[in-house]
């Protein structure tokens, strides 16, 4: 891979920031999908609402939070509602346009897992578990999915489902009463990839800059559509870097500074 | 006829209320998390404990490593932004110190069984685990046919905890809570329990509430405790931030068995209260 | 994607959102009733409406009276404190000035079908109607079973109005809207509509709301209008008392046909707007 | 009857408010109920906790409230609450002690109805309905109901059954799954009755001053049981009179300065 001035993380975080419109209402969840949301409200997005399952409605942290409930979020925020309200009525609701989940394993419908490697019973790993996902999955009107790509996450077949992609993929999601679109778009550190519109079976549809379709192949457990229409994912902006890296700084200071 | 509140000491509220075998719910989602009661309970060695917890946290890691869990119903079991919670990992993966039975859950199904709990049902309703292997390892998770159209729906037993703990801003002298800011689960986890303990950082003469503020009557609490700093080193709005540097520190002390039991032995059982645990830990970072 | 809600005129609001045939709600739990909607809509002469609100009030008895209303869903239909509606029980009782359906329920059974309608939910549940008559005439109660205790609880459909009105304190300049004190209903009747139009005391630059508010962000709401005083008779906390004495002379305005229709040509049809309604009936009083 | 120095009025309101032991949690109506709950607060039942069913907990107004929901009951109240979770949390989640119902018809199990008189289809009188009475009468740990005692009133069999008190008698209302104790007794401005404790029939326990056997006969349609102690109600001690009369004085005053 040739030298960049960003890293992958970095084309990551912003390719994903990209797919948030502006004006639309985001439901977020810590880490990538957060420093991705803040990018989005940053840049292109000033009027994205940001909420956090932990309560807060339309919130505009300066910094991005540890957890999901830091008080910035809260501070920041036009309101905050309980839990049981945020759930039934925000999230359940059908308010939320973009929800966004990470993944420790995903398979080529976009189902993910976050419970378990290895068996439930006997796990080899166990995993934090479900979280807001399942219900995010379903409910949000459009799902984004960012993880690092490589064999052991991208993988044939998911040790546990914990939230529903497109199951085995076709219209299977309508059938199964789940009210939202599921995932449009799982962002990682190659590559962009989309569901089919017929199988829902995810498909290569842009490659982050330097990033071969070797590379994609041999990081994904299984072989992986192309579209005919491969794009190259434009590198990421000045501004969209300096604003993430401006981000990540005021993060690293606020966090280390109450050790 | 109820009663009101009464203002103890945090030791003497936790020998009263929390009993081995009892099922407990700590409450606090991210904010406002009652680490003091979970140190004066492991303190106090109790054992058998079923705890229910939406977010595990430190605490619950910290409950399950010294031995006084034996049953836990979560949907959330890791250290927020940093990674594992490596004492709940032992014992589920490796049954350390002791077996550990999960009863486990997502989120959006633990939020509508605490307010089930709240509303006297006998059960939560909500649109979820569409599609989730959850169901299959969880009878908790049973589904209901709406007799209008049809649709099927999830449905989970209410809970309710014999005792539930959660820390709040503020109590006045005659026990009337007041919390605000990310105010989590906590109202619905207190209504559903017998018994509510509330730890507060400060008791004042009035509590100033807001025209809707969430307030618990000093009647459907048991017992309130001023425990100033109690939720460190999750944090308390209005008082003081989280310590986002610890909840990262926890995870090098955490990963070990030893260096767990070494933490535990100096900064939980090595002192008398929350007060000196703050001390300590205070002094160390010096 | 959601769009804000646009700062409109009550007027332009009523032509926009509301048609013939619409399924609305008016809420507000005796506080913040939109008043001076309930007469915009009258002005306009809308017909056919399918009107639900927990508690009809005054407002409903002068759109049933005036012949917009062909169907009621309710839960307590009186003039509270003084008696009856005399325009809805001649509605009922004598198809004045049009036969009126209702579909009648108790306010728990109300308030868990809006909480549903805000849920997403297709039906509400409660321990309720246990041993009434009201399931006998109202198909829209059922009963569900526990799956895990078999008890027996009431189902009701979720409330899904087309358009949902309330009035609240404030909204600032981008459309959102802060109330407080008896917040009833309004928030899920809000949320569980297609379209909520929100009537407000003042427009303000900044709503400092308190932490854990009742705000409805501008991108749940279709429309927002500026009406001072659009609740009187009913009121608006920190802004002016409930005119409890109008509702007492109601009692005597509303008993008969003619006198009812006289005051509403006069103080309704003969006015431009809200503004003027309440000049004339302070003219009257002075 | 005999010339007292008060009221039937004023006689029941006080009977109902004695019957409200201090530190118990009142869930009041409009009427009737609230001035003996307010009278209740200031005489013998400070710590008396009053929720009204528009939201408002632990509500101390000085005057009385006309509607369910006037601002003095918001202002003075400890918080207030949404109308979903007052019904839900607070009534439904069995934290009321006593409940406080009127009616317009009752039988002898106290039954009541406040729905229609005649049919429900072609109703000779239509009523305002149910309000928050069959669940207040269902979940309350103990009723009480109050209303002028007559023959229109106190009927063989109501027209309409809105809000179930002991059904045909005995253990009904445990067998149908009502939580509550039901109602414990009934006031009005003749006498006090009170269900037996077997068959749950209403029985006069207590007649008010001044107040004969046969006038409550003659104003109830039912062979009424009489109780083998029959008590006289103790009159109205001076300062429950001046309490209610005050209370009744400032709310005139409050209510007609608006007009």
């Amino acid at each position: 891979m040739p030298e960049t001035h960003y890293t992958a993380d970095e084309m990551m975080t912003i390719a994903a920031a990209r797919m948030l419109r502006n004006g639309t209402v985001c439901f977020v969840g810590i880490g990538l999908p957060s420093a991705a949301a803040n990018v989005a409200r940053l840049t292109h997005a000033p009027d994205v609402v940001l909420i956090y399952e932990s309560g807060p409605i339309g919130t505009k942290p300066s910094v991005l939070p540890l957890s999901i409930g830091d008080g910035e979020l809260a501070e920041t925020a036009e309101t905050v509602v309980s839990i049981p309200e945020m759930f039934a009525y925000w999230l359940q609701g059908g308010r939320i346009d973009f929800g966004f989940l990470g993944a420790a394993q995903i398979d080529r419908f976009a189902n993910i897992n976050t419970t378990v490697i290895g068996d439930y019973r006997g796990p080899k790993t166990r995993l934090p578990g479900a979280g807001g996902a399942p219900e995010i999955a379903a409910s949000s009107k459009e799902v984004l999915i960012t993880l690092r790509q490589n064999k052991r996450a991208f993988v044939p077949k998911l040790d546990f489902v914990t939230s529903g992609g497109h199951f085995d993929g076709g219209d299977a999601r309508q059938r199964m009463g789940l009210p939202g679109k599921g995932p449009v778009a799982v962002i990682t550190d190659l590559c962009i990839m989309t569901p089919d519109h017929a199988t829902k079976e995810l498909t290569l549809t842009s490659l982050h800059p330097g990033v071969t379709l070797e590379k994609v192949m041999e990081s994904t457990g299984w072989p992986l559509k192309v579209s005919t229409h491969l794009a190259v994912t434009p590198e990421p902006a000045e501004v969209e870097l300096s604003v993430l890296r401006d981000l990540n700084e005021r993060t690293a200071r606020a966090h280390a500074g109450q050790a | 006829m109820e009663s009101l509140a009464t203002l103890l000491s945090l030791k003497e509220a936790i020998q009263e209320y929390v009993h081995d075998g009892a099922t407990l719910a700590l409450e606090g989602f991210t904010h406002l998390i009652p680490y003091a009661a979970g140190h004066e309970i492991v303190r106090q060695k109790r054992r058998d404990l079923t705890v229910i917890r939406m977010t595990p946290d430190l605490i619950y890691d910290q409950m399950i490593g010294t031995g006084c869990v034996s049953r836990l119903q979560f949907s959330w079991g890791g250290n927020p932004g940093v990674g594992s919670l490596h004492r709940l990992r032992d014992a589920v993966e490796n049954s350390w110190p002791r077996p550990l039975e999960i009863v486990e859950h997502a989120h959006a199904g633990m939020a509508a069984a605490y307010a089930a709990g709240a509303a006297g049902l006998p059960f939560g309703m909500l649109r979820g685990y569409l599609g989730s292997d959850l169901p299959k390892y969880n009878p908790q998770i049973k589904f209901i046919e709406c007799p209008f159209t049809g649709e099927r729906l999830a449905a989970i037993p209410a809970i309710r905890p014999d005792v539930t703990i959660i820390h709040a801003q503020k109590a006045d002298h005659r026990g009337n809570v007041l919390m605000w800011g990310v105010v989590g689960v906590q109202k619905e986890a207190a209504l559903a329990a017998k018994h509510a303990i509330v730890t507060v950082e400060e008791i004042v003469h009035k509590l100033d509430a807001s025209p809707n503020a969430v307030v618990l009557p000093s009647w459907v609490v048991s017992a309130v405790c001023e425990v100033k700093g109690g939720a460190f080193p999750s944090y308390a709005q209005g008082y003081y931030a989280r310590n986002n540097a610890f909840y990262k520190a926890w995870d090098a002390i955490a990963r070990e068995r030893d260096s767990f039991e070494d933490w535990m032995n100096r900064y939980v059982f090595g002192v008398k209260d929350f007060h000196e645990f703050r001390s300590a830990v205070e002094a160390a970072r010096a």
